[in-house]
């Protein structure tokens, strides 16, 4: 059989979901051995297309193409017999489960004993072993998925999407949430899986990293495809103009820090358990913003949790202004008014079946209590139809679900709910996860207007250009510990590092 | 169940109280727990009563019927929630030689016969309804007005009792038999079950009488309760006042229909003798515990083909209201 | 013009989804009418509303849990307990087996007041159960479940009752909250009916439009999202399981005006036909989703199923059949409308 | 010194929660005993261990369905349905008030199977329901337990039986299945124990061995990351459905075997107590957790509740409000096992 120029062909697919016309026409041509990447602002309907592709949803109209043959793909199962396999942008982890057992899903090993087939325990395990080792990933393929962090789930996707032996791969932001060595050996990864001639397309809000990994890049805006490019052909402002429509002329908004008295003061906050943070000692003043630095499981979550009443804490102090306070539940921490958007927009930030008005106000809703105990719903509206505008939030009425909306709207109708309790210390777990960088912009610039009106601000970041545009001060953690601060011109990269593996051994 | 050996230790020589061992089909029954009430005030001063709940359930008054055994009670009286589960708790009690005195549901003739020290106590389930029917009879023979549409034929509404259940099945059979063997043609206009409950069978009466009107001639109730939900549903539409009445009949006796006859607004009732039925029961095992013969001596009852004790019914109407409390 | 023929199918298609639970009231009852057409008039509709009120109260109290995500298992049981406890201070001074012999005539909102508050105390304790001792409430409900009625049939054994039903209501219990009505004949309104929809009416404001609504549908969306948005889950759900019970508290005072007695018995099951009229009415056993009318749809199909029924005739082993399939069938029609578009 | 200590301090309370309901199950036994010493024998042992076998079979089918996150509220009507089924073609010849009158003596595996057959069958159409149509389980379910009740009704009052209780079952049918055992005196064993423990050790060889098994976990894990895998998620639920269906149906042809008879009303409410044996032996009913182990505990603890307070004498009333107190208090403490410690 003659090669393909063309191992996946997606011909003029379109798909609607009520009151949006969420892929209009959409042509996607891959070629075998390379890697192709999908870029658009949130909501473009990059997942959708590859949603369609994984037979998750059925498109309206259009075509897909293997090698040149026209196929049907009508649930994950033909999917993934065709040779095509994904690692989705949401992750789908089976949290009692152990290790293998995630990987394995679906094609567990068997062995018979005449006609019974039972699972092959020891086989599944050594097969999960020699995987891990072949991607050079740590993991113990007994342990439960559930105690995990983020990234070594993530970890696991990619091990899994990788294992099918697929033609194509789709990763839909496999490194929304990796540390950067994670998300070298991804790359390494790639690369190998590219000389084997498996092509993989390849999705994320990251322009550094799909002009290093890419061959081809194509483009999209409101559900319709702009163009395709060589990746050699494209810059970061090319890349940027053709997916906002527009130019950004810079990464960060231009600011002034006039820093005024201090806010928030911590004293010795030691969380107890063993493995958590532990003396961390800082303050943050008025008009600041603080960015705190490190690796995945440095504790920064945990540590900012804590100030918000998440978690215990069995010694320190925390002062607002000079009053020492105690937080013990989120309510206390509002009531400080603290605000804190959480690193995990699924599990603990969206309400999926409320609309856009109820997630909005959630976390405010004092404010719009008449004198008859009743909520008024006009303000309410107005006051969400307002915040909508002015983030861009994409959508067919604040009515909508909000689990219809893209990821990355999603988090941005989570920063209208907290911008609408009008917080004096707001806190930010990887804000601009999954966000693209028309948005990343916005965000930046809320950020920056905040601290003007004499906001201050903490943002959790691992992604350092970020927390060196941004942050005025870098506190940098390791292992539960403070490392350091960064201030002034020492704000590089190396040495963020450098404190981020301290306390390593 | 494995048998232990024969309880032999607590003869001795010093007089102690037998244990009964009691299991009621369902503790939720209004007229068992008049029987209940009446094993426990008659077993004052002479047994120790075990009374267990078999909550509607056979396999579950298995278990009790095991947990007794294995506790060595001197005697059983079991009040079976299936007459065909029996046979079963005699072999078991056979096996352990402990006598029982079934009550309330006739276990099968066959079964009976299994064994010498088994016996029953209890009034016989088809006289009830053929009472009812009765006290219909004799209305509709002194009321010529409750022919409403001169046809010469009763047209009744029947709400029965829970499917299947003994007495709901020989209540709805005999009432209608007894009104025939009367003379009197029946026509069932509906029926249908409410569970012996009040407020279903409001319901229920409700939609009878939005789809039958002014056809309905007379209401028959498995119970009482069931009874007096349709007596309520009828008041709403306009009944037991300005001369507007509808003869309605139940069973048991209770209380409240009791009061219902003194209101004029059930016409009859039957009353099922709890208080000589759990009298009965307990002397018997009373004496079958101390490894006697029961007879009308030791068990003031009169026992009947050596085994049974039929306790009658009664029918209750207005005028010997007394009688039922 | 093809495609705007395709949209209008589908907005029709659309529509029907969207409202599924309207037509399959609708065509029950039309059918029931095409059976028997005498079916079809002020009084069945009469009869139905009169039945649905108090379901419809209980209904609204499972609606309550089910939308924070939970279920109440306790339902019937309280509405027992609350019966018993009101009907054995509302006696008659004549009747022969009286709860209490001596006690005065009480004035009538005492003892529904007590009955309320039982049903409330009761709910208070599944709150507490499931918010503090983070018990699933299947479990919590069914534990209460099961110990109110030992509570209740302690109560009801009480000596000189020793469980028999109680009977001789006082009229004015019996009428006021049970067979009185205003206006005449067809076009007479029960108080039942206008209590039932009162409260209705007050669950609504307290869904829509208050902070305990929205917090109900935040915790039911996604309870660790409520307590990060500074939601107080714990407060929240204790006065949810309180509401709930106090509803059922109101049914039980209810039933037993509306019966004119009460046993211990009373409201055994009732939770499963109020939270199948939930569902079908749309709520979500998985929680955030369903709305009062929804739930007042749910009932009266359930209603019109166990009057209509009955009034055609049709054998009760038939009924609870049919009964069977239609309730399945309602909601397989229903959750088209949430079926992600694939 | 002190942190050591501390450390052993919190493993001992870690193993004592990582381990709870047996630990409930010991106190049980031992305040039982404690109150009546003569408990505490072979005797109650093997009785415990008798009526815990049915029961056991039926809570293994209910935790088939609630590790994938399901409910089944159809099981007991499924075993009053399979009782009624096999009792009525397994009487004696000489019976006076036989089913079917001119039957001959069948082979006993023939009813048996048909009866086990029809508990399959309605499991299959429960799965057809929840995993073809969405339909939620708690009301698939709610549904057929409805429609199953009126269906075994309606056999069961054809005539010439007319709802007559079945009775007269031939001896081999209630001793293989029923009372029969194996050794002697307190060392026997009856057969149904043994049934109940084959059953066990084949579902568990199903959770853990089996792609069915690892699937049902996954389902009730995150279904979605079931659907992504290609996990043929309807297909399992079919089996998973049908399975439990099955084990339903071989409860009621035991409970027809051990009580010698059967009655449309055979199985009532058994769901209910299934699902908490599996609930209070850590099975969770968001799905996803479960093991058999826990389930027999469970079991084992209700086993001992029923038959240990009716043993020491709790009147029947106080016995319901103490079950209903332990139920909500061996899953408090279980549960906190999970709870995420912050
Ligand atoms: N199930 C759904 N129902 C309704 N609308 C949907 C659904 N899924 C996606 N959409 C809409 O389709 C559009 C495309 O969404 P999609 O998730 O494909 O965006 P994306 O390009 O992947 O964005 P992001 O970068 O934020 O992940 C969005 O407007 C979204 O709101
Ligand atoms: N040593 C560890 N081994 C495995 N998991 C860990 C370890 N330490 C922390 N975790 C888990 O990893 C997750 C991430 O940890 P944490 O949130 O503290 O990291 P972070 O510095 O905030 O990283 P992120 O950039 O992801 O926010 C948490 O869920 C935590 O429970
Ligand atoms: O099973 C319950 C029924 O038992 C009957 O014997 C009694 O007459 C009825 O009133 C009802 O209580
Ligand atoms: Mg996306
Ligand atoms: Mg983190």
């Amino acid at each position: 059989m003659p090669e393909n120029e063309f191992i996946l062909e997606m011909n003029n697919v379109c798909k609607d979901f009520p009151g949006v016309k969420a892929l209009d026409n959409v042509t996607l041509h891959v070629r075998p051995g390379t890697v192709h990447s999908l870029m658009g602002e949130n909501g473009a309907g990059k997942s959708t297309l590859m949603k369609c592709l994984f037979g998750i949803y059925k498109p309206d109209a259009g075509e897909i193409l293997l090698n040149g043959q026209k196929i049907e793909i009508s649930n994950s199962r033909a999917a993934l017999d065709q040779g095509i396999s994904m690692i989705h942008q949401e992750l789908h982890p089976v949290p009692r489960r152990n290790v293998m057992e995630n990987l394995w899903l679906g094609r567990f090993p068997v062995k018979s004993i005449g006609p019974i087939k039972l699972i092959d325990d020891k086989r599944m395990y050594r097969d999960s072993v020699a995987l891990f080792e072949d991607l050079g990933m740590d993991l113990d393929p007994h342990v439960l998925v559930g105690s995990l962090s983020v990234s070594k789930i993530q970890s696991i996707e990619i091990a899994k999407a990788v294992s099918y032996q697929a033609k194509v791969i789709v990763m839909d932001e496999p490194t929304s949430s990796l540390t950067g060595t994670e998300v070298e050996q991804l790359f390494t990864i790639i690369r190998s899986l590219k000389s084997r001639g498996v092509s993989i397309i390849y999705i994320s809000h990251k322009i550094e990293e799909i002009l290093e990994i890419s061959d081809e890049v194509t483009i999209m805006r409101d559900g319709k495809r702009i163009g395709s490019w060589l990746a050699s052909e494209l810059t970061t402002d090319l890349i940027i103009s053709k997916m906002v429509g527009r130019d950004l002329t810079q990464r960060f908004p231009e600011r002034h820090t006039t820093l005024g008295e201090t806010v928030l003061k911590v004293e010795g906050l030691t969380s107890p358990f063993p493995k958590a943070f532990k003396d961390v000692s800082f303050a943050l003043c008025q008009g600041e913003i603080l960015g705190i630095g490190g690796l995945v499981g440095a504790q920064r979550t945990e540590l900012i949790e804590a100030l918000f009443g998440l978690r215990t804490v069995s010694s320190g102090k925390i002062f607002i202004k000079g009053k020492q306070v105690r937080i013990k539940s989120p309510m206390d921490a509002i009531k400080h008014k603290i605000a804190l958007l959480t690193e995990e927009r699924r599990a603990t930030g969206i309400f999926p079946v409320l609309s856009i008005v109820e997630n909005t106000v959630m976390a405010n809703m004092n404010r719009y209590v008449s004198p008859y105990f009743l909520l008024k719903d006009q303000p309410m509206q107005q006051d969400v139809q307002q915040r909508v505008e002015q983030l861009h939030i994409k959508t067919p009425s604040s009515k909508t679900q909000i689990r219809n909306l893209s990821g990355g709207n999603q988090q941005k109708v989570l920063i209208a709910r907290w911008l609408l309790t009008e917080p004096e210390i707001l806190m930010l777990d990887e804000p601009t996860r999954g966000i693209d960088v028309g948005a990343k912009f916005e965000i930046y610039s809320i950020i920056t207007d905040l601290v003007k009106q004499g906001k201050s601000i903490i943002m959790i970041s691992s992604e350092m250009p970020e927390l060196i545009g941004m942050s005025d001060r870098i506190m940098v953690m390791c292992e539960g510990r403070l490392s350091g601060i960064l201030e002034g011109e020492n704000r590089t990269e190396e040495e963020i590092m450098h404190l981020a593996t301290k306390f390593m051994v | 169940s494995p048998s232990s050996t024969p309880s032999t230790s607590s003869g001795g020589t010093v007089e102690k109280q037998p244990t009964i061992g009691v299991a009621i089909y369902k503790f939720e029954d209004t007229f068992m727990t008049g029987v209940r009430n009446a094993i426990s005030t008659a077993a004052q001063g002479k047994a120790t009563v075990d009374i267990v709940d078999s909550q509607n359930s056979q396999p579950t008054q298995n278990d009790k019927v095991d947990l007794f055994i294995n506790k060595k009670v001197n005697a059983l009286a079991i009040n079976p929630v299936d007459l065909t589960a029996a046979g079963v708790i005699i072999d078991k009690a056979k096996a352990a030689n402990t006598a029982v005195v079934f009550f309330n549901r006739e276990p099968l003739a066959n079964d009976m016969k299994k064994w010498d020290k088994v016996y029953y106590v209890g009034a016989k389930a088809e006289e009830s309804g053929i009472m009812q029917g009765q006290i219909l009879v004799d209305y509709w023979k002194s009321h010529p007005e409750m022919d409403k549409n001169k046809d010469g034929t009763m047209d009744v509404v029947i709400l029965t009792g829970e499917p299947g259940h003994q007495d709901a099945i020989a209540r709805t059979k005999y009432s209608v038999q007894a009104i025939q063997d009367a003379g009197i043609k029946v026509n069932i206009l509906a029926q249908d079950t409410a569970m012996w409950d009040r407020s279903k069978a409001q319901d229920k009466m409700a939609a009878f009488l939005g789809a039958q009107g002014e056809k309905i001639e007379a209401v028959l109730g498995n119970n009482d309760d069931m009874a007096l939900g349709a007596i309520e549903a009828l008041k709403a539409k306009g009944y037991f006042a300005n001369n507007k009445f509808m003869p309605v009949v139940g069973v048991d006796a209770t209380a409240p229909g009791v009061q219902a006859l003194k209101d004029g607004t059930l016409l009859g009732t039957v009353l099922n003798d709890a208080k000589n039925q759990g009298t009965a029961t307990l002397n018997l095992a009373v004496a079958l515990a101390k490894g006697l013969t029961p007879s009308k001596d030791n068990a003031g009852y009169d026992i009947t083909d050596g085994k049974y004790v039929w306790v009658p019914y009664k029918k209750i109407l207005k005028a010997n209201m007394a009688d039922a409390q | 013009m093809k495609t705007s023929n395709a949209t209008n199918v589908n907005r029709v298609g659309s529509f029907f989804f969207q409202h599924a639970i309207y037509f399959v009231l609708l065509i029950l009852v039309l059918g029931i009418t095409a059976i028997d057409s005498s079916f079809w008039s002020i009084n069945s509709l009469h009869d139905i509303l009169l039945q649905s009120s108090t379901r419809a109260i209980i209904a609204l109290g499972a609606a309550f849990v089910l939308i924070t995500g939970g279920v109440d298992l306790s339902a019937g049981r309280m509405v027992g307990l609350s019966a018993v406890l009101s009907a054995s201070m509302l006696q008659i001074q004549e009747y022969s087996h009286r709860f209490y012999p001596g006690l005065p005539d009480l004035p009538l909102w005492i003892p529904v007041l007590i009955a309320i508050f039982a049903g409330l105390l009761v709910g208070l304790i599944n709150g507490v159960i499931v918010s503090r001792f983070s018990v699933p409430p299947f479990i919590a409900t069914l534990g209460t479940m099961v110990a109110v009625l030992g509570l209740n049939s302690l109560y009801f054994d009480m000596k000189p009752n020793q469980s028999q039903p109680i009977g001789g209501l006082r009229p004015d219990f019996t009428t006021t909250l049970g067979s009185g009505y205003i206006g005449t004949g067809a076009y007479s309104l029960p108080y039942i009916v206008i209590i039932a929809l009162i409260v209705a009416a007050l669950v609504w404001v307290i869904f829509n439009k208050t902070i305990l609504g929205k917090s109900m549908y935040a915790i039911g969306g996604n309870i660790q999202a409520a307590i990060v948005s500074g939601i107080n889950v714990k407060r929240v759900l204790l006065y949810v399981y309180a509401a709930a019970g106090a509803l059922y508290g109101l049914a039980g005072v209810m039933e037993a005006a509306r019966t004119g007695g009460a046993t211990s018995s009373y409201g055994n099951m009732y939770e499963l036909d109020a939270i199948a009229a939930c569902v079908v009415g749309g709520v979500s056993t998985a929680g955030g989703i369903g709305t009062v009318p929804g739930v007042l749809v749910g009932v009266l199909i359930f209603g019109v199923i166990n009057y209509g029924l009955t009034y055609i005739g049709v054998s009760p082993y038939w009924q609870l059949i049919i009964k069977g399939i239609i309730i399945i069938a309602a909601v397989a029609f229903d959750i088209r409308k949430y079926l992600a578009k694939k």
